[in-house]
């Protein structure tokens, strides 16, 4: 597809993720057919699209968890496919799951410890104690205070509330502090209220850095984005403001629907995260 | 030392792999044990103390350091070289180190020649003929045989197969150069379920004998599975009198099964009389002669040295001439190995002269030929130590 | 010509009756998640109990009931303990196998003596099946049955050869060619099938589908055990009843199913045929290592280095190929010859 | 009214030791609509699972009078009640097929549903009818599970949160088969999070706090009591 | 493939998680005295390791390791005591994988073994004068070379997880297994290779050749070890290790290679492993195949499961029953096999926390001051259960005299009675026995139960208020 000589990382690419002409297929069947997304630093991007579209599978490809079949993927500039999950996070891109996914037997602030753990350079160290490590210590002490977990600090992941789980699966992502943030669904099951108060967190957490977030509820991506971007059958249809996406035709077409989502929509405008009824 | 009671640990498996030999064996011990005690030269009361040892060395020593605790001073076994090996090995340690509390090892039935030879110890004492001397006198009954041009050698490969192989190939080469070695095969020790494969090569490979050390089940599946393919050849073997290969050897194997043992199972006379009395009680055979060799080299001994101190009782021991089941035997003084006739026998229907039924299948074991002691014996390279 | 034939012919059966050992195994496996340690012990037991069996009733009769009555015990076991360790996992669940295998071996030897049983197969199972007769002016010939003495006894010139197929090893062949048809129609034109793998993931909700789970699972357990009690009963009196039978083909079952790819019957059947080629067909090749360097020119003799590993013969390492095949696919093709889930 | 179908006096349930619901009372009739809302954890979810026989549960719960209470889960899918669960619960390794195939119980004879009702309701399955289950998009899953309990030609169907993940013109066909299953005479018990969508398709309300109903009423009168929404539903 | 969707063995740590609620709020991991006080600073994190009550707990294990065997004196005593600290060390290094890596290994003897073989040749080398090693170091060679093969063979191990990594190890315990008869230049072929451990000069009148001194230097090296892996688990390492058991797919996004963290604690178990092994090269002075065949592999794992392996010091607990159920047992009775694996079953079904796990939950009541209320119900229960126990082992005793004793007559001895095992009587008073046994039993686990039961809920209700505030 495109050249294989990798341009070399110089930290000044305008972008901080970029996907160029993506290609990803399963058998036979092609789930991302040349999505292409350039996401600038700092900004706040959510993905739409319909069931099926491949937004999970876009993140997979971006994440490293599944292996691009032609295109290119840039993190600042640097290119990240063919790299393993553990080689693009240490480059600054950490995610979270549709699904948590966390490490069940381990208490919170064990979960976030271990989130922060590369990030503070800490590697396979097996000659130091952990407790010994202040600076990683504080910084999970942080995160979970952040999330509102350190009341459950020592409960097992496990034993947690759905919402309670939902939270630390932000927290792990965020607490490495990576520059670059994929949230897969991140509001998923929970109630009005909690929606409400969790894009608060999230915006709090991912102050100042690049996000990406795959949502179906309209009020999140609305009340979140700086910019949506819509998938449908693996390619970005639209890239634009919120209003811009709104109005897009196409977009309505294939995603919103007319009249209940005409509703929603409009309902998540006007109060973004309000009462539903 | 007369009324004193002598126990000997019996060290071997009562589980695992082994245990039907070990149940047998620990039986024939106790039975024989009491058999003595009826009276005996030394006038000493034996007890056998069984401990299993899962044929296992580690284990081995567990057991040897319980038995030492208990107060044994005599203990035997013979399952296994490599145990057998460990044994010496602590034996010698244990009496360096701790004068006065010396134990003496009974080697029953552990064969491999290394035992009496580069690893012989003062304190070991082997009451079984070792696999050179029985490979002696197999290959001068061999030698005799006419309608023997190939032969096909098939053994576990564990030490014990190993040397099997490599003896019979130095006596042959000695005895009847002739003879053709038509293949040689060394396979697991007790994994193997399907010989089919090794039928088929001997058969390929058209070897009117095989050679085999293999027990247990290595040996009843090689025959039977001979048997199946319609293999015809002969089997001269170490082991097909231990527990459990007579049943599966069955009638199929008739007439062409050979044995070399120090006994065969028709030796009449005394020998007659124990081993039926062995079946009475037990409805079992008794085939492990070497548990009267022990305690008839134990008394003797102990009524020479008038004692039953194992320091003593070992130097009497060395070099003594005594009478046991199957004639007059000689324990060598130079490398502690039992110098005692030897026996081919051939697996057959019962008949008036061969009348023990082995394991009731009504099949037995008849000899073919006896060798004197001198015929059997392999000279020695023990360098003994002796304290 | 007529060796290659009886290789190839040991070998296919070698692998048949691994595969009648194995696909009771790779059943539960792939249905129940559980890697049953004690299948084995079950096989040992259909050994046994057919032995007694036939004794009283006749070996037919052995034949039919020592795996209803093992696949019984079998289903029994399942829903007394293993549904319990089921809650815990799948270590317990192996635990419990484990533990299993400990008591089946000492109630069969308190039961039935430590010794082996005179397990004889019926007289139709005596014979052989046929023979195959290799002479030198009428080539490559197969007779049915036993071929006549004067087939086999040299005329003339050149000795003719005979190698006889035993029944009991055809029979084999044939009662494993049946649980193969068997199984496959019961994992692919059944519904049950579907239902047991779906319990595998989600048991509460096939349940809420309404299909009865335990009863479904206790059902394969027992028939897996049934499988192996009748490959029991074969292997019982064709080889020997004994208590280490089970010992001695233990681990290599696990090897047939891994190779073929876990919880796959096809990849089950495959293995069995690739493991029992390769258990046998290396044994007729007597040549090592250092045959094969010194045939290139190399010198290599006793006292070069690597001499230890460099001797050793085919034939001496074919029984650690299958060990080796294992290791190998599972670092190259981790879901085996024909598998579709890595794990 | 309609005739009862379901009637729930005094539920109790635990999950080990905890005790989450305290005493339910509620009663479905025949052809019925009904939404169960509530916040998170109030115990909706647990409800529909211990009407499933899913959850250790005390009191009754009555299916065309007979008792179901301490009967097996299968048994009671069996007396004609389905249960689509929130968390999907599809069996990945199964196709789309085969996972249908699952929903129709066995020994049953053919239902008002085949597989072509389900595709042309959802012509997405159709395209992946034979893809593993586990790797279809959890829109896709969601839509399959409805499929899949709809093949067991239940009489009532209680959904737990069907809407979770859809694409909102997904969402919408939810609502568009919710209705179809009214039309056909099959009773619905909703379990929801989105307020639009319940108030739209059914026909009463009942909401949940603390493990109780706290509050029984049509929507009009829902929309109306703002103070039930308030103190149950939304802060 | 998505993780979750599967029945992976990875995630059968899950497995040997205590599933009963009652055991799910026990933290995995660390003993039971490491609980750390919350606090509002970070800097509170500071590692303490002369914490009181962990003083404490360590200061007991090593008296314990001091006064044993003044204790007991026999010399079979000791050797029982000398197997016991080595299958700790070995023990402890094979949790690392099982209870905190969640690798299910079926050939970990390969690691002690062969590290037992190293040890050997390194001792046989010292003798030969070839090698300047004081033998109290030779144990550190066998961990060196269970480090060397672990890092050899971990290496294509430890790529895969799961069913998969079970199946490896499988097979390679095989290999190793059969190689050892094939390979008689380094394994000694079956009689193995045996060696002197008193060799040299004598440091501060240590030769090593009593039991006695050996078992000091044991009781040194397992104190050691068992301080060196139980640090392990609070350091990164350790901690990514539970992770990578716990989630191994989460884990990769976070910065971290599982194969790596498995391979690194793949190696320091096979180093433990090995000194476990040189241990054992010292102990017995021989050293064969046996150490690296499938039953010593095997025996690891049923033991770790049975002490507990989601506790540090489950498998101490397994060490310890380990060496009395193979060594002490077998020499009590004939039917220890049956024992052995009716106690496995019944541990799997009833206890799946194992022996450890007994104990954390009853630590937890007693926590709570709720165990005095329940003791007269243990009373009950162990009364009955003993009875049961009894009864039940008379009646195998007997089968199994009858079976394998003949030559002594029906006449046997069971812990000082004489019994007639052919006699009606023996029978049906040990019938009975059972009977009634089993009835109480039943009677008093209800009631147990049932106390249980309250207790818990008390305590479930207690934290959760004391979460509340
Ligand atoms: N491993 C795979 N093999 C085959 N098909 C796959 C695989 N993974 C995903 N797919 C298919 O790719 C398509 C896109 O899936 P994806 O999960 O990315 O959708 P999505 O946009 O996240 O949808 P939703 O909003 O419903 O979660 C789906 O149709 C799915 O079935
Ligand atoms: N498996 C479980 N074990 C213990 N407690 C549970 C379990 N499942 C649910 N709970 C608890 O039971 C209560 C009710 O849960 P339920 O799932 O019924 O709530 P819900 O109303 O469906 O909420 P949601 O919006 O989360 O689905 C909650 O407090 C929850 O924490
Ligand atoms: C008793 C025999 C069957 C064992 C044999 N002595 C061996 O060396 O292994
Ligand atoms: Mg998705
Ligand atoms: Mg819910």
């Amino acid at each position: 597809m495109s050249s294989s000589v990798a341009v070399s990382s110089n930290g000044s690419s305008p972008y901080a993720l970029e996907l160029l002409g993506a290609h990803k297929r399963f058998g036979l069947t092609e789930i991302i057919r040349g999505a292409q997304l350039q996401v600038k630093p700092g900004e706040r991007v959510a993905i739409i699209g319909p069931n099926g579209a491949g937004k999970s599978t876009l993140f997979n490809l971006i994440s490293g968890r599944f292996g691009l079949s032609s295109g290119e993927i840039r993190l600042h500039g640097e290119r990240i496919d063919g790299l393993k999950p553990y080689e693009i996070n240490r480059r600054g891109l950490s995610r979270s799951f549709q699904v948590s996914n966390l490490f069940t037997r381990l208490s919170v602030f064990e979960n976030l410890r271990c989130a922060v753990l590369w990030s503070m350079g800490q590697r396979y160290a097996f000659w130091r104690f952990l407790s010994n490590q202040h600076e990683a210590n504080a910084r999970a002490e942080e995160v979970m205070q952040m999330i509102k977990l350190d009341k459950r600090r020592d409960q097992l992941a496990m034993n947690l509330t759905y919402a309670e789980q939902r939270a630390l699966e932000i927290g792990i992502t965020i607490a490495g502090g990576s520059s670059v943030i994929l949230l897969d669904e991140p509001t998923a099951g929970m109630s009005k209220s909690e929606t409400k108060r969790f894009i608060q967190l999230i915006r709090e957490v991912t102050e100042g850095k690049t996000l990406l977030t795959v949502e179906h509820d309209m009020g999140v991506v609305f009340g979140l984005a700086d910019r949506i971007a819509v998938l449908v059958y693996g390619e970005v249809i639209a890239f634009d403001t919120p209003d811009a996406v709104r109005a897009n035709p196409r977009v309505q077409e294939a995603y919103l629907g007319s009249v209940l989502a005409d509703h929603q929509a409009a309902e998540a405008v006007a109060q973004p995260m309000g009462c539903a009824a | 030392q007369k009324g004193e009671t002598v126990k000997v640990a019996w060290i071997d498996p009562l589980s695992g792999l082994m245990a039907p030999v070990g149940q047998n064996q620990v039986k024939s011990f106790q039975f024989i044990a009491e058999q003595f005690n009826k009276g005996n030269a030394a006038g000493v009361k034996f007890e056998v103390v069984p401990i299993d040892n899962k044929l296992s060395p580690a284990e081995s020593l567990n057991a040897l350091k319980s038995a030492i605790d208990q107060g044994v001073r005599y203990v035997t076994q013979g399952n296994g070289s490599s145990v057998a090996l460990a044994l010496i090995d602590a034996i010698n340690k244990h009496n360096e180190r701790n004068p006065g509390k010396e134990v003496v090892y009974l080697n029953h039935s552990a064969v491999d020649p290394d035992l009496t030879n580069s690893k012989c110890s003062y304190w070991h004492f082997r009451l079984d003929a070792d696999t050179s001397m029985k490979m002696e006198a197999l290959t001068t009954f061999m030698k005799d045989q006419k309608d023997i041009q190939k032969v096909y050698l098939i053994n576990q490969n564990y030490s014990h197969g190993q040397q099997v192989a490599k003896y019979f190939k130095d006596a042959l080469a000695r005895k009847r150069p002739d003879v053709q070695v038509a293949g040689e095969d060394l396979h697991p020790l007790a994994q193997v379920r399907d010989f089919a494969p090794y039928v088929a090569k001997i058969k390929a490979s058209g070897a009117d004998t095989v050679v085999t050390g293999n027990w247990g089940s290595d040996l009843t599946l090689l025959v039977k599975a001979a048997n199946d393919a319609g293999l015809n050849v002969k089997f001269y073997t170490y082991y097909a009198g231990v527990t459990g290969t007579p049943t599966a050897l069955g009638a199929a194997a008739a007439g062409r099964v050979f044995q070399v043992a120090y006994a065969t199972s028709n030796m009449g006379g005394a020998t007659a009389k124990l081993m039926a009395d062995f079946k009475t009680k037990f409805n079992d055979d008794w085939y492990t002669g070497s548990s009267y060799h022990l305690f008839a080299l134990l008394s003797d001994a102990m009524a020479k040295a008038k004692s039953t101190d194992p320091v003593k009782v070992a130097a009497a021991m060395e070099g003594l001439k005594f009478k046991s089941f199957n004639g007059e035997v000689e324990m060598r003084k130079t490398d502690h190995q039992l110098q005692q006739p030897l026996f081919i026998s051939v697996w057959q229907k019962t008949d008036a002269k061969n009348n023990y039924s082995v394991e009731n299948t009504g099949y037995t074991f008849a000899e073919v030929k006896a060798y004197d002691a001198y015929v059997s014996s392999t000279p020695t390279s023990c360098q003994m130590k002796r304290p | 010509m007529d060796q290659i034939l009886i290789n190839l012919l040991n070998g296919f059966s070698s692998g048949l009756l691994l595969f009648m050992l194995s696909s009771g195994l790779t059943l539960i496996f792939s249905m129940m998640g559980v890697l049953n340690f004690a299948h084995a012990s079950f096989y040992m037991l259909g050994a046994y109990v057919a032995y007694s069996l036939s004794n009283w009733l006749g070996f037919t009769a052995a034949l039919v009931l020592a795996p209803l009555i093992v696949g019984g015990l079998g289903a029994l076991f399942e829903r007394t303990a293993l549904r319990r360790a089921h809650k815990f996992g799948h270590v317990p669940e192996l635990l419990i196998t484990f533990g299993l295998s400990y008591v089946v071996l000492e109630v069969v030897q308190l039961i039935w003596g430590r010794t082996p049983v005179p397990a004889v197969p019926p007289a139709w199972l005596q014979s052989s099946a046929f023979t195959v007769v290799q002479s030198a002016q009428h080539g490559l010939s197969i007779v049915a049955g036993v071929a006549p003495p004067e087939m086999c006894q040299s005329a003339g010139e050149a000795a003719a050869s005979c190698s006889r197929f035993p029944m009991t090893r055809a029979f084999m062949m044939l009662v494993s060619l049946g649980m193969l048809l068997a199984l496959w129609l019961l994992l692919t034109r059944t519904r049950i099938g579907l239902v047991i793998q779906a319990a595998l993931t989600h048991p509460e909700m096939a349940e809420a589908l309404g299909h009865n789970v335990p009863r479904v699972l206790m059902l394969v357990f027992g028939s897996g055990c049934a499988l192996a009690a009748l490959a029991g009963v074969i292997g019982g009196v064709t080889f020997v009843t004994e208590p280490a039978m089970a010992a001695v083909v233990g681990s290599i079952i696990f090897v047939v199913v891994v190779v073929g790819g876990m919880g796959s019957l096809a990849g089950a059947f495959v293995g069995s045929i690739v493991i029992g080629l390769l258990q046998t067909l290396p044994l007729t090749v007597d040549a090592s290592l250092a045959d094969l360097f010194n045939r290139f020119g190399a010198s290599v003799h006793e006292g070069s280095r690597g001499w230890p590993l460099l001797r050793i013969t085919l034939a001496q390492a074919a029984p650690i190929l299958p060990y080796l095949l294992l290791v190998l696919i599972l670092i190259f093709r981790p879901k085996g010859l024909m598998g579709t889930r890595e794990e | 009214m309609t005739k009862e179908l379901l009637q729930l006096s005094n539920v109790h349930a635990y999950y080990g030791k905890s005790h989450v619901l305290h005493g339910v009372s509620l009663n479905i009739g025949e052809g019925e609509i009904v939404s169960l809302l509530g916040r998170n954890g109030a115990g909706r979810s647990t409800t529909v699972k211990a009407i499933m026989g899913l959850v250790d549960a005390q009191g009754s719960v009555k299916w065309r009078g007979r008792e179901l209470v301490g009967r097996k889960a299968f048994e009671i899918a069996h007396e004609g009640i389905g249960y689509v669960p929130e968390n999907r619960d599809i069996f990945p390794r199964l196709t789309v097929g085969q996972n249908l195939l699952l929903g129709v119980k066995s020994g049953n004879k053919k239902g008002r549903w085949s597989l072509d009702d389900m595709f042309k309701l959802f012509p997405r399955l159709k395209e992946r009818e034979h893809t593993a289950a586990g790797v279809l998009s959890g829109g896709e899953q969601q839509m399959l599970t409805l499929c899949r309990t709809l093949m067991g030609d239940p009489d009532l169907i209680m959904i737990d949160e069907p809407t979770e993940g859809l694409a909102p013109k997904i969402v919408e066909l939810v609502a568009d088969y919710l209705r179809e299953l009214k039309r056909r005479g099959i009773s619905v018990l909703l379990v929801e999070q989105k307020l639009t969508i319940a108030l739209e398709v059914s026909e009463r309300c009942l909401v949940m706090g603390h493990g109780r109903i706290v509050f029984e009423g049509s929507p009009a009168e829902l929309k109306a009591n703002s103070n039930v929404r308030k103190e149950w539903l939304e802060v | 493939m998505s993780m979750a969707v599967q029945p992976d063995m990875a995630a059968s740590p899950a497995a040997i998680r205590p599933a009963a609620p009652v055991l799910a709020a026990v933290p995995s991991g660390p003993p039971p005295v490491a609980t750390v006080r919350r606090q509002p600073s970070p800097r509170s994190y500071h590692f303490k390791p002369w914490n009181v009550g962990r003083a404490l707990i360590w200061s007991l294990f090593a008296v314990t390791l001091l006064v044993v065997p003044l204790l007991w004196t026999t010399s079979f005593a000791q050797t029982m005591l000398c197997q016991m600290g080595i299958g700790i060390i070995a023990c402890l290094a094979y949790n690392i994988l099982l209870g905190q890596g969640g690798m299910l290994s079926f050939g970990h003897a390969v690691y002690s073994g062969l590290g037992g073989f190293v040890a050997i040749h390194a001792l046989n080398a010292v003798s030969a004068g070839s090698l300047h090693l004081p033998v109290s170091l030779v144990p550190i060679a066998g961990g060196l070379g269970g480090l060397f093969f672990a890092a050899l063979l971990g290496y294509v191990t430890t790529k895969k997880s799961g069913t998969t990594f079970a199946m490896i190890t499988l097979g390679l315990g095989e290999l190793v297994w059969s190689m050892s008869l094939m390979l008689p230049e380094f394994f000694g072929g079956e009689g193995g290779v045996s060696g002197n451990r008193v060799v040299g000069e004598k440091v501060f009148g240590i030769s090593f050749g009593p039991q006695i001194q050996l078992y000091y230097l044991i009781a040194v090296y397992c104190f050691v070890c068992t301080g060196l892996m139980f640090a392990l688990t609070r350091t990164p390492l350790g901690r990514m290790l539970n992770a990578v058991r716990d989630n191994p797919e989460r884990v990769e996004f976070i910065g971290y290679s599982t194969q790596r963290v498995r391979y690194l604690a793949f190696m320091i178990s096979g180093f433990f492993a090995g000194i476990a092994g040189g241990l054992s090269a010292l102990n017995t002075e021989i050293v064969n195949a046996e150490v690296v065949g499938a039953a010593r592999s095997g025996s690891y794992l049923l033991f770790v499961f049975l002490g507990g392996a989601t506790f540090f010091f489950g498998p101490i607990i397994g060490a310890v029953l380990m060496v009395v159920a193979l060594v002490l047992l077998s020499e009590l009775t004939q039917a220890w096999l049956l024992y052995l694996g009716l106690v496995f079953m019944f541990m799997v079904m009833f206890a799946p926390g194992g022996v450890a796990g007994l104990v954390m939950m009853n630590l937890r009541v007693a926590a709570h001051g709720k165990l005095g209320r329940l003791w007269t119900g243990y009373l009950a229960l162990a009364g009955t259960a003993a009875t049961v126990l009894l009864a039940a082992a008379v009646c195998i005793e007997m089968v199994y005299h009858l079976r394998l004793n003949e030559a002594l007559g029906p006449q046997m001895n069971f812990l000082g009675v004489t019994l007639d095992a052919k006699g009606l009587d023996a029978w049906c008073g040990a019938a009975l026995l059972l009977l009634t046994g089993a009835g109480l039993f039943e009677v008093s686990r209800r009631h147990f139960a049932q106390q249980w039961g309250e207790a818990q809920e008390e305590i479930e209700r207690e934290m959760k208020r004391r979460e509340a505030l």
